[in-house]
Protein backbone atom coordinates (compact mmCIF):
# COMPACT_ATOMS: atom_id res chain seq x y z
CA UNK A 1 0.00 0.00 0.00
CA UNK A 2 1.71 3.01 -0.80
CA UNK A 3 1.56 6.19 1.76
CA UNK A 4 0.43 9.74 1.54
CA UNK A 5 2.19 10.92 4.32
CA UNK A 6 0.47 13.87 6.37
CA UNK A 7 2.06 17.50 5.31
CA UNK A 8 4.17 17.35 8.33
CA UNK A 9 4.90 13.53 8.01
CA UNK A 10 8.28 12.08 7.33
CA UNK A 11 8.38 8.08 4.93
CA UNK A 12 11.35 6.42 5.38
CA UNK A 13 11.51 3.13 3.75
CA UNK A 14 14.55 0.92 3.82
CA UNK A 15 14.89 -3.14 3.32
CA UNK A 16 15.64 -5.64 5.64
CA UNK A 17 19.42 -4.93 6.70
CA UNK A 18 20.66 -4.11 10.31
CA UNK A 19 22.41 -1.55 8.69
CA UNK A 20 18.88 0.23 7.95
CA UNK A 21 18.09 0.05 11.61
CA UNK A 22 20.66 2.89 12.04
CA UNK A 23 19.37 5.09 9.33
CA UNK A 24 15.94 4.92 10.60
CA UNK A 25 17.14 5.77 14.17
CA UNK A 26 19.27 8.64 12.83
CA UNK A 27 16.02 9.89 11.13
CA UNK A 28 13.52 9.60 14.10
CA UNK A 29 15.78 10.95 16.35
CA UNK A 30 15.97 14.23 13.90
CA UNK A 31 12.13 14.22 13.11
CA UNK A 32 11.29 14.02 17.08
CA UNK A 33 14.00 16.81 17.63
CA UNK A 34 12.32 18.89 15.13
CA UNK A 35 8.99 18.33 16.54
CA UNK A 36 10.24 19.88 19.61
CA UNK A 37 10.68 16.87 21.98
CA UNK A 38 13.69 17.81 24.17
CA UNK A 39 16.81 15.70 24.04
CA UNK A 40 16.12 12.85 27.15
CA UNK A 41 12.81 12.47 24.90
CA UNK A 42 14.55 12.58 21.77
CA UNK A 43 16.89 9.27 23.30
CA UNK A 44 13.50 7.92 24.11
CA UNK A 45 12.65 8.02 20.47
CA UNK A 46 15.84 6.98 18.96
CA UNK A 47 15.73 3.69 21.25
CA UNK A 48 12.39 2.69 20.69
CA UNK A 49 12.15 2.98 16.96
CA UNK A 50 15.17 0.84 16.80
CA UNK A 51 13.53 -1.24 18.20
CA UNK A 52 10.00 -1.30 16.36
CA UNK A 53 12.51 -1.50 13.10
CA UNK A 54 14.44 -4.34 14.15
CA UNK A 55 10.91 -6.08 15.10
CA UNK A 56 9.48 -5.19 11.62
CA UNK A 57 12.19 -6.16 9.93
CA UNK A 58 12.36 -10.08 11.05
CA UNK A 59 8.10 -10.42 10.91
CA UNK A 60 7.77 -8.12 7.85
CA UNK A 61 7.14 -10.56 5.06
CA UNK A 62 9.00 -8.19 1.95
CA UNK A 63 11.65 -6.87 4.67
CA UNK A 64 10.91 -3.53 3.57
CA UNK A 65 10.16 -1.62 6.50
CA UNK A 66 8.15 1.65 6.45
CA UNK A 67 7.88 4.53 8.89
CA UNK A 68 5.85 7.27 9.06
CA UNK A 69 7.19 9.73 11.58
CA UNK A 70 4.77 13.53 12.40
CA UNK A 71 2.73 15.30 14.69
CA UNK A 72 -0.42 13.03 15.45
CA UNK A 73 -3.83 14.20 14.73
CA UNK A 74 -4.44 18.13 15.31
CA UNK A 75 -4.36 19.07 18.41
CA UNK A 76 -3.45 16.07 20.30
CA UNK A 77 0.42 17.31 21.00
CA UNK A 78 1.46 13.66 20.37
CA UNK A 79 4.40 12.57 17.87
CA UNK A 80 3.71 8.88 16.55
CA UNK A 81 5.78 6.91 14.73
CA UNK A 82 4.26 3.78 12.78
CA UNK A 83 6.26 1.06 11.79
CA UNK A 84 5.59 -1.61 9.67
CA UNK A 85 4.68 -2.71 6.02
CA UNK A 86 1.78 -0.84 4.29
CA UNK A 87 0.81 1.96 6.68
CA UNK A 88 -2.07 4.68 6.41
CA UNK A 89 -0.98 8.32 7.34
CA UNK A 90 -0.23 8.96 10.88
CA UNK A 91 -2.52 11.49 11.43
CA UNK A 92 -5.40 9.51 10.13
CA UNK A 93 -4.73 6.44 12.24
CA UNK A 94 -7.60 4.48 11.68
CA UNK A 95 -8.54 2.37 15.19
CA UNK A 96 -7.72 -1.36 14.07
CA UNK A 97 -8.04 -5.00 16.07
CA UNK A 98 -5.53 -3.93 18.55
CA UNK A 99 -2.87 -6.89 19.98
CA UNK A 100 -2.18 -6.37 24.03
CA UNK A 101 1.20 -5.41 23.49
CA UNK A 102 1.80 -7.41 26.99
CA UNK A 103 0.94 -10.52 26.02
CA UNK A 104 4.25 -10.97 23.82
CA UNK A 105 7.54 -10.77 25.28
CA UNK A 106 11.19 -10.01 25.18
CA UNK A 107 13.23 -7.31 25.95
CA UNK A 108 12.71 -5.28 22.60
CA UNK A 109 9.09 -5.27 23.97
CA UNK A 110 9.89 -3.97 27.25
CA UNK A 111 11.94 -1.07 25.80
CA UNK A 112 9.19 -0.06 23.47
CA UNK A 113 6.58 -0.25 26.28
CA UNK A 114 9.15 1.81 28.99
CA UNK A 115 10.37 4.37 26.74
CA UNK A 116 7.14 5.46 24.86
CA UNK A 117 4.31 6.99 26.34
CA UNK A 118 1.50 4.47 23.93
CA UNK A 119 2.28 1.59 22.35
CA UNK A 120 -0.25 -0.35 20.35
CA UNK A 121 0.86 -3.54 17.66
CA UNK A 122 -2.04 -3.88 15.08
CA UNK A 123 -0.85 -6.40 12.56
CA UNK A 124 3.00 -6.35 11.55
CA UNK A 125 2.56 -2.31 12.41
CA UNK A 126 4.04 -1.12 15.95
CA UNK A 127 2.54 2.03 16.59
CA UNK A 128 4.80 4.36 19.15
CA UNK A 129 3.12 8.00 20.68
CA UNK A 130 4.85 10.19 22.36
CA UNK A 131 2.37 12.59 24.64
CA UNK A 132 2.74 16.37 25.69
CA UNK A 133 4.95 17.58 22.76
CA UNK A 134 5.77 21.05 23.96
CA UNK B 1 29.41 4.73 15.11
CA UNK B 2 30.98 1.46 14.73
CA UNK B 3 31.70 -0.65 17.83
CA UNK B 4 35.67 -0.22 18.99
CA UNK B 5 36.46 -3.55 21.12
CA UNK B 6 40.13 -3.71 23.13
CA UNK B 7 40.07 -7.36 25.83
CA UNK B 8 42.88 -6.99 28.47
CA UNK B 9 43.52 -9.22 31.30
CA UNK B 10 43.17 -7.89 34.73
CA UNK B 11 44.50 -10.23 36.94
CA UNK B 12 42.47 -13.25 37.01
CA UNK B 13 39.65 -11.07 35.22
CA UNK B 14 39.44 -10.52 31.65
CA UNK B 15 38.44 -6.67 30.90
CA UNK B 16 36.38 -6.29 27.61
CA UNK B 17 36.27 -2.40 26.64
CA UNK B 18 33.66 -1.30 24.18
CA UNK B 19 33.28 1.92 22.50
CA UNK B 20 30.51 3.19 20.33
CA UNK B 21 26.63 2.02 19.60
CA UNK B 22 26.16 -1.86 20.63
CA UNK B 23 23.06 -2.49 18.26
CA UNK B 24 21.54 -4.68 16.05
CA UNK B 25 24.27 -3.77 13.83
CA UNK B 26 27.71 -4.25 15.74
CA UNK B 27 26.61 -7.09 18.82
CA UNK B 28 27.36 -9.91 16.88
CA UNK B 29 30.93 -8.49 16.98
CA UNK B 30 31.03 -7.98 20.58
CA UNK B 31 29.12 -11.79 21.02
CA UNK B 32 32.84 -12.75 19.00
CA UNK B 33 34.59 -10.86 21.56
CA UNK B 34 33.09 -12.90 24.67
CA UNK B 35 33.11 -15.81 22.99
CA UNK B 36 36.86 -15.16 21.92
CA UNK B 37 37.70 -14.64 25.83
CA UNK B 38 35.88 -17.51 27.17
CA UNK B 39 37.63 -19.80 24.48
CA UNK B 40 41.14 -18.11 26.16
CA UNK B 41 40.04 -19.44 29.28
CA UNK B 42 38.43 -16.07 30.67
CA UNK B 43 35.85 -16.59 33.31
CA UNK B 44 35.37 -13.47 34.86
CA UNK B 45 34.97 -11.17 32.30
CA UNK B 46 34.26 -7.15 33.00
CA UNK B 47 32.74 -5.41 30.14
CA UNK B 48 33.34 -2.20 30.26
CA UNK B 49 30.48 0.36 28.93
CA UNK B 50 32.44 3.38 29.91
CA UNK B 51 32.78 4.66 26.08
CA UNK B 52 29.59 3.17 25.16
CA UNK B 53 26.84 5.67 23.46
CA UNK B 54 23.62 3.50 22.47
CA UNK B 55 22.88 0.29 23.69
CA UNK B 56 19.75 -1.56 22.05
CA UNK B 57 18.06 -4.75 23.26
CA UNK B 58 20.18 -7.18 20.69
CA UNK B 59 23.30 -5.58 22.86
CA UNK B 60 21.56 -6.31 26.43
CA UNK B 61 20.62 -10.01 24.85
CA UNK B 62 24.41 -10.92 23.87
CA UNK B 63 25.09 -9.45 27.52
CA UNK B 64 22.76 -11.71 29.28
CA UNK B 65 24.06 -14.59 26.89
CA UNK B 66 27.51 -13.94 27.69
CA UNK B 67 26.65 -13.87 31.47
CA UNK B 68 24.59 -17.21 31.36
CA UNK B 69 27.63 -18.35 29.30
CA UNK B 70 30.21 -18.30 32.08
CA UNK B 71 27.76 -18.74 35.09
CA UNK B 72 27.35 -22.37 33.39
CA UNK B 73 31.23 -22.37 33.95
CA UNK B 74 31.31 -20.91 37.69
CA UNK B 75 32.50 -17.59 35.84
CA UNK B 76 30.99 -14.22 36.01
CA UNK B 77 29.92 -11.00 33.98
CA UNK B 78 30.04 -7.70 35.50
CA UNK B 79 29.57 -4.10 33.80
CA UNK B 80 30.91 -0.67 34.18
CA UNK B 81 27.82 2.02 33.18
CA UNK B 82 28.08 5.55 34.57
CA UNK B 83 25.34 6.71 31.42
CA UNK B 84 22.36 7.61 32.68
CA UNK B 85 21.23 7.49 29.30
CA UNK B 86 22.48 3.59 29.37
CA UNK B 87 21.68 2.10 32.38
CA UNK B 88 18.15 3.54 32.05
CA UNK B 89 18.17 0.84 29.29
CA UNK B 90 19.17 -2.07 31.88
CA UNK B 91 16.58 -0.48 34.24
CA UNK B 92 13.59 -0.44 31.95
CA UNK B 93 14.37 -3.94 31.04
CA UNK B 94 14.40 -5.42 34.53
CA UNK B 95 18.32 -6.11 34.18
CA UNK B 96 19.74 -4.14 36.76
CA UNK B 97 18.66 -7.49 38.93
CA UNK B 98 20.37 -9.48 36.46
CA UNK B 99 23.59 -7.53 36.07
CA UNK B 100 26.38 -6.06 38.57
CA UNK B 101 26.48 -2.26 37.12
CA UNK B 102 30.10 -0.84 38.31
CA UNK B 103 30.05 3.15 38.02
CA UNK B 104 34.02 3.17 37.01
CA UNK B 105 36.66 0.49 36.27
CA UNK B 106 38.67 0.97 39.26
CA UNK B 107 35.37 0.69 41.52
CA UNK B 108 34.81 -2.61 39.18
CA UNK B 109 38.51 -4.05 39.83
CA UNK B 110 38.51 -3.16 43.71
CA UNK B 111 35.25 -5.23 44.41
CA UNK B 112 35.46 -8.34 46.44
CA UNK B 113 36.55 -10.28 43.24
CA UNK B 114 35.87 -13.52 41.78
CA UNK B 115 35.18 -16.33 44.01
CA UNK C 1 3.27 6.35 -8.44
CA UNK C 2 4.18 4.04 -5.07
CA UNK C 3 7.85 3.04 -5.25
CA UNK C 4 8.76 -0.53 -4.57
CA UNK C 5 12.81 0.19 -3.53
CA UNK C 6 15.44 -2.19 -4.12
CA UNK C 7 17.01 -4.58 -1.26
CA UNK C 8 19.59 -1.89 -0.83
CA UNK C 9 17.70 1.64 -1.59
CA UNK C 10 16.64 3.58 1.00
CA UNK C 11 13.04 5.91 0.29
CA UNK C 12 12.61 8.72 1.91
CA UNK C 13 9.14 10.85 1.40
CA UNK C 14 9.12 14.74 3.07
CA UNK C 15 6.60 17.20 3.35
CA UNK C 16 7.73 20.73 1.32
CA UNK C 17 9.36 22.77 4.44
CA UNK C 18 12.84 23.56 4.24
CA UNK C 19 13.50 21.46 7.84
CA UNK C 20 12.70 18.51 5.77
CA UNK C 21 15.57 19.26 3.29
CA UNK C 22 18.08 18.61 6.47
CA UNK C 23 15.94 15.27 6.86
CA UNK C 24 16.97 14.52 3.63
CA UNK C 25 20.83 15.51 3.55
CA UNK C 26 21.02 13.65 7.25
CA UNK C 27 19.76 10.51 5.77
CA UNK C 28 21.47 10.86 2.39
CA UNK C 29 25.04 11.90 4.26
CA UNK C 30 23.85 8.33 6.19
CA UNK C 31 23.09 6.03 3.21
CA UNK C 32 25.98 7.09 1.32
CA UNK C 33 28.37 6.54 4.18
CA UNK C 34 27.01 3.25 4.55
CA UNK C 35 27.63 2.75 0.50
CA UNK C 36 31.17 2.98 1.53
CA UNK C 37 32.04 6.67 0.15
CA UNK C 38 34.85 8.47 1.39
CA UNK C 39 33.98 11.22 4.02
CA UNK C 40 34.89 14.15 1.06
CA UNK C 41 32.57 12.57 -1.14
CA UNK C 42 29.68 12.25 1.61
CA UNK C 43 29.71 16.09 1.80
CA UNK C 44 29.09 16.35 -1.90
CA UNK C 45 26.42 14.08 -1.76
CA UNK C 46 25.33 15.91 1.22
CA UNK C 47 24.97 19.14 -0.42
CA UNK C 48 23.85 17.98 -3.67
CA UNK C 49 20.75 16.00 -2.27
CA UNK C 50 20.29 19.27 -0.11
CA UNK C 51 19.93 21.31 -3.30
CA UNK C 52 17.70 18.58 -5.17
CA UNK C 53 15.22 18.25 -2.34
CA UNK C 54 15.23 21.89 -2.32
CA UNK C 55 14.47 22.45 -6.08
CA UNK C 56 12.35 19.44 -6.02
CA UNK C 57 10.35 21.34 -3.07
CA UNK C 58 9.87 24.12 -5.35
CA UNK C 59 8.30 22.34 -8.99
CA UNK C 60 6.81 19.29 -6.79
CA UNK C 61 3.12 20.27 -7.22
CA UNK C 62 2.05 18.49 -4.02
CA UNK C 63 4.98 20.00 -2.97
CA UNK C 64 5.96 15.95 -1.24
CA UNK C 65 9.46 14.98 -2.21
CA UNK C 66 10.38 11.29 -2.51
CA UNK C 67 14.36 10.35 -2.66
CA UNK C 68 15.46 6.57 -3.42
CA UNK C 69 18.82 6.27 -2.27
CA UNK C 70 21.08 3.24 -2.92
CA UNK C 71 23.77 1.65 -5.10
CA UNK C 72 23.20 1.75 -9.09
CA UNK C 73 22.49 -1.16 -10.91
CA UNK C 74 24.53 -4.35 -10.14
CA UNK C 75 28.49 -4.05 -10.74
CA UNK C 76 28.36 -0.13 -11.76
CA UNK C 77 29.93 0.63 -8.77
CA UNK C 78 27.90 3.88 -8.60
CA UNK C 79 25.77 5.60 -5.90
CA UNK C 80 22.44 6.97 -7.04
CA UNK C 81 20.12 9.47 -5.36
CA UNK C 82 16.41 10.28 -7.33
CA UNK C 83 14.62 13.03 -6.28
CA UNK C 84 11.28 14.39 -7.34
CA UNK C 85 7.73 13.32 -7.10
CA UNK C 86 6.97 9.42 -8.19
CA UNK C 87 9.90 7.66 -8.52
CA UNK C 88 10.85 4.40 -10.39
CA UNK C 89 13.62 2.00 -8.04
CA UNK C 90 17.09 3.59 -8.63
CA UNK C 91 18.55 -0.10 -9.72
CA UNK C 92 15.96 0.00 -12.97
CA UNK C 93 15.90 3.67 -13.83
CA UNK C 94 14.69 3.59 -17.89
CA UNK C 95 16.03 6.35 -19.60
CA UNK C 96 13.15 8.87 -20.15
CA UNK C 97 13.70 11.97 -22.16
CA UNK C 98 16.64 14.29 -20.71
CA UNK C 99 16.66 17.86 -20.69
CA UNK C 100 20.01 19.22 -20.66
CA UNK C 101 21.37 20.76 -17.17
CA UNK C 102 23.10 23.39 -19.11
CA UNK C 103 19.80 24.74 -20.34
CA UNK C 104 18.95 25.63 -17.07
CA UNK C 105 20.61 27.77 -14.71
CA UNK C 106 21.67 29.10 -11.41
CA UNK C 107 23.42 28.81 -7.75
CA UNK C 108 21.85 25.43 -7.11
CA UNK C 109 22.61 24.04 -10.49
CA UNK C 110 26.15 24.73 -10.55
CA UNK C 111 26.38 22.89 -7.39
CA UNK C 112 24.70 19.95 -8.53
CA UNK C 113 27.00 19.57 -11.69
CA UNK C 114 30.03 20.56 -9.76
CA UNK C 115 29.34 18.11 -7.07
CA UNK C 116 28.02 14.75 -8.26
CA UNK C 117 29.87 12.59 -11.35
CA UNK C 118 26.19 12.93 -13.11
CA UNK C 119 23.31 14.78 -13.15
CA UNK C 120 20.24 14.18 -15.25
CA UNK C 121 17.08 16.05 -15.24
CA UNK C 122 13.92 14.21 -16.29
CA UNK C 123 10.63 15.90 -16.29
CA UNK C 124 10.51 16.95 -12.10
CA UNK C 125 12.80 14.61 -11.00
CA UNK C 126 16.63 15.13 -10.38
CA UNK C 127 19.27 11.89 -10.72
CA UNK C 128 22.33 12.30 -9.47
CA UNK C 129 25.16 9.75 -10.12
CA UNK C 130 28.80 9.37 -8.14
CA UNK C 131 30.54 6.67 -10.00
CA UNK C 132 33.68 4.52 -8.69
CA UNK C 133 32.29 3.95 -5.48
CA UNK C 134 35.14 1.96 -3.86
CA UNK D 1 22.18 22.44 13.49
CA UNK D 2 20.72 25.82 14.39
CA UNK D 3 22.86 29.06 13.05
CA UNK D 4 24.13 31.68 15.74
CA UNK D 5 24.80 34.99 14.67
CA UNK D 6 26.59 37.56 16.77
CA UNK D 7 27.32 41.13 15.31
CA UNK D 8 29.90 43.68 16.11
CA UNK D 9 31.50 46.97 14.96
CA UNK D 10 35.09 46.95 14.07
CA UNK D 11 36.54 50.54 13.05
CA UNK D 12 34.15 51.22 10.23
CA UNK D 13 33.29 47.78 9.40
CA UNK D 14 30.56 45.79 11.11
CA UNK D 15 31.57 42.34 11.10
CA UNK D 16 28.59 39.62 11.85
CA UNK D 17 29.91 36.20 13.11
CA UNK D 18 27.81 33.34 11.21
CA UNK D 19 28.14 29.50 13.17
CA UNK D 20 26.22 26.51 11.87
CA UNK D 21 24.39 25.70 9.22
CA UNK D 22 23.31 28.63 6.66
CA UNK D 23 20.74 26.93 4.49
CA UNK D 24 17.30 26.82 2.91
CA UNK D 25 15.96 26.98 6.92
CA UNK D 26 18.01 29.21 8.01
CA UNK D 27 19.44 31.76 5.06
CA UNK D 28 16.26 34.18 6.34
CA UNK D 29 17.98 34.69 9.39
CA UNK D 30 21.26 35.55 8.14
CA UNK D 31 18.98 38.03 5.43
CA UNK D 32 17.77 39.48 8.36
CA UNK D 33 20.92 39.98 9.85
CA UNK D 34 22.66 41.91 7.05
CA UNK D 35 19.51 43.78 6.60
CA UNK D 36 19.99 45.20 10.04
CA UNK D 37 23.53 45.75 10.09
CA UNK D 38 22.78 47.60 6.82
CA UNK D 39 19.65 49.59 8.52
CA UNK D 40 21.62 50.47 10.88
CA UNK D 41 24.18 52.32 9.03
CA UNK D 42 26.83 49.46 8.54
CA UNK D 43 28.15 49.81 5.00
CA UNK D 44 31.70 48.03 5.33
CA UNK D 45 30.41 44.33 6.28
CA UNK D 46 32.34 41.28 6.78
CA UNK D 47 31.13 38.08 7.22
CA UNK D 48 32.90 35.71 9.33
CA UNK D 49 32.79 32.29 8.32
CA UNK D 50 35.02 30.44 10.11
CA UNK D 51 32.18 28.76 12.78
CA UNK D 52 30.17 27.98 9.28
CA UNK D 53 30.01 23.84 9.23
CA UNK D 54 27.97 24.42 6.21
CA UNK D 55 26.52 26.38 3.10
CA UNK D 56 23.95 26.39 0.27
CA UNK D 57 23.14 27.84 -2.34
CA UNK D 58 20.11 29.35 -0.74
CA UNK D 59 22.91 30.58 1.64
CA UNK D 60 25.34 31.83 -1.14
CA UNK D 61 22.42 33.66 -2.70
CA UNK D 62 21.93 35.38 0.34
CA UNK D 63 25.87 36.64 0.72
CA UNK D 64 25.50 37.12 -2.71
CA UNK D 65 22.43 39.73 -2.23
CA UNK D 66 23.77 41.50 0.27
CA UNK D 67 26.89 42.40 -1.31
CA UNK D 68 25.05 43.66 -4.37
CA UNK D 69 22.86 45.41 -1.42
CA UNK D 70 26.01 47.47 0.14
CA UNK D 71 27.58 48.14 -3.68
CA UNK D 72 24.71 50.28 -4.68
CA UNK D 73 25.87 52.44 -0.99
CA UNK D 74 29.70 52.53 -2.10
CA UNK D 75 29.96 49.40 0.35
CA UNK D 76 31.44 46.41 0.32
CA UNK D 77 30.70 42.42 2.01
CA UNK D 78 33.93 40.54 2.03
CA UNK D 79 34.22 37.06 3.59
CA UNK D 80 36.21 34.85 5.98
CA UNK D 81 36.17 31.37 5.53
CA UNK D 82 39.22 28.81 6.05
CA UNK D 83 37.36 25.35 5.34
CA UNK D 84 38.65 23.69 2.80
CA UNK D 85 34.84 22.20 2.14
CA UNK D 86 33.08 25.52 2.28
CA UNK D 87 35.56 26.89 0.00
CA UNK D 88 34.42 24.28 -2.17
CA UNK D 89 31.24 25.59 -2.82
CA UNK D 90 32.20 29.38 -3.66
CA UNK D 91 34.63 28.11 -5.98
CA UNK D 92 32.27 25.63 -7.91
CA UNK D 93 29.83 28.48 -8.45
CA UNK D 94 32.22 30.82 -9.74
CA UNK D 95 32.07 32.94 -6.80
CA UNK D 96 35.70 33.05 -5.66
CA UNK D 97 35.25 35.42 -8.75
CA UNK D 98 33.28 37.84 -6.94
CA UNK D 99 33.69 37.62 -2.98
CA UNK D 100 37.13 38.81 -1.29
CA UNK D 101 37.71 35.47 0.90
CA UNK D 102 40.15 35.98 3.75
CA UNK D 103 41.71 33.03 5.34
CA UNK D 104 40.96 34.74 9.17
CA UNK D 105 39.41 37.62 10.47
CA UNK D 106 42.75 38.83 11.63
CA UNK D 107 43.57 38.93 7.48
CA UNK D 108 40.17 40.67 7.18
CA UNK D 109 40.88 43.34 9.75
CA UNK D 110 44.21 43.91 8.67
CA UNK D 111 43.24 44.14 4.63
CA UNK D 112 43.79 47.74 2.80
CA UNK D 113 40.07 48.63 4.20
CA UNK D 114 37.03 50.38 2.91
CA UNK D 115 38.06 53.07 0.36
N1 LIG E 1 14.87 -9.89 33.22
C1 LIG E 1 15.65 -10.86 32.68
N2 LIG E 1 16.46 -11.57 33.45
C2 LIG E 1 17.27 -12.54 32.92
N3 LIG E 1 17.32 -12.84 31.62
C3 LIG E 1 16.51 -12.15 30.82
C4 LIG E 1 15.64 -11.14 31.27
N4 LIG E 1 14.97 -10.63 30.21
C5 LIG E 1 15.40 -11.31 29.15
N5 LIG E 1 16.33 -12.22 29.49
C6 LIG E 1 17.06 -13.13 28.60
O1 LIG E 1 17.72 -12.34 27.61
C7 LIG E 1 17.73 -13.01 26.36
C8 LIG E 1 17.06 -12.22 25.30
O2 LIG E 1 15.82 -11.80 25.85
P1 LIG E 1 14.51 -11.53 24.99
O3 LIG E 1 14.78 -10.39 24.07
O4 LIG E 1 13.39 -11.43 25.97
O5 LIG E 1 14.35 -12.89 24.18
P2 LIG E 1 13.51 -13.02 22.84
O6 LIG E 1 14.39 -12.42 21.80
O7 LIG E 1 13.35 -14.52 22.75
O8 LIG E 1 12.23 -12.29 23.06
C9 LIG E 1 17.01 -14.34 26.60
O9 LIG E 1 17.98 -15.31 26.81
C10 LIG E 1 16.16 -14.08 27.82
O10 LIG E 1 15.94 -15.24 28.56
N1 LIG F 1 28.83 33.98 -10.66
C1 LIG F 1 28.00 34.93 -10.18
N2 LIG F 1 28.43 36.18 -10.03
C2 LIG F 1 27.62 37.12 -9.52
N3 LIG F 1 26.36 36.92 -9.13
C3 LIG F 1 25.88 35.68 -9.26
C4 LIG F 1 26.66 34.61 -9.79
N4 LIG F 1 25.89 33.49 -9.79
C5 LIG F 1 24.71 33.86 -9.29
N5 LIG F 1 24.68 35.17 -8.98
C6 LIG F 1 23.57 35.91 -8.37
O1 LIG F 1 23.18 35.25 -7.15
C7 LIG F 1 21.78 35.34 -7.00
C8 LIG F 1 21.19 33.96 -6.91
O2 LIG F 1 21.70 33.24 -8.03
P1 LIG F 1 20.91 32.07 -8.74
O3 LIG F 1 20.73 30.96 -7.77
O4 LIG F 1 21.66 31.81 -10.00
O5 LIG F 1 19.54 32.75 -9.10
P2 LIG F 1 18.22 31.93 -9.42
O6 LIG F 1 17.72 31.48 -8.06
O7 LIG F 1 17.35 32.98 -10.07
O8 LIG F 1 18.59 30.81 -10.33
C9 LIG F 1 21.24 36.08 -8.20
O9 LIG F 1 21.09 37.43 -7.82
C10 LIG F 1 22.32 35.92 -9.25
O10 LIG F 1 22.35 36.99 -10.14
Amino acid sequence: MSVLPGADDVVLRVGGSPENVRTARLVAAAVARREGLPEDRVDEVRIAVGEAVTWAMHTVTDHVVELVLGPGEEGTGEFVVRVGGGLSPVGGAEEAAVVDPGAADGLALALLRGLADHVTIEGDTTVLTWSDVP
Amino acid sequence: MDLTLATRPEGDRTVVEVGGEIDVYTAPQLRSALNDAVAAGARHLVVDMSGTEFLDSTGLGVLVGGLKRVRTMDGDLELVCASEKILKVFRITGLTKVFTIHPSIEDALAGSGPA
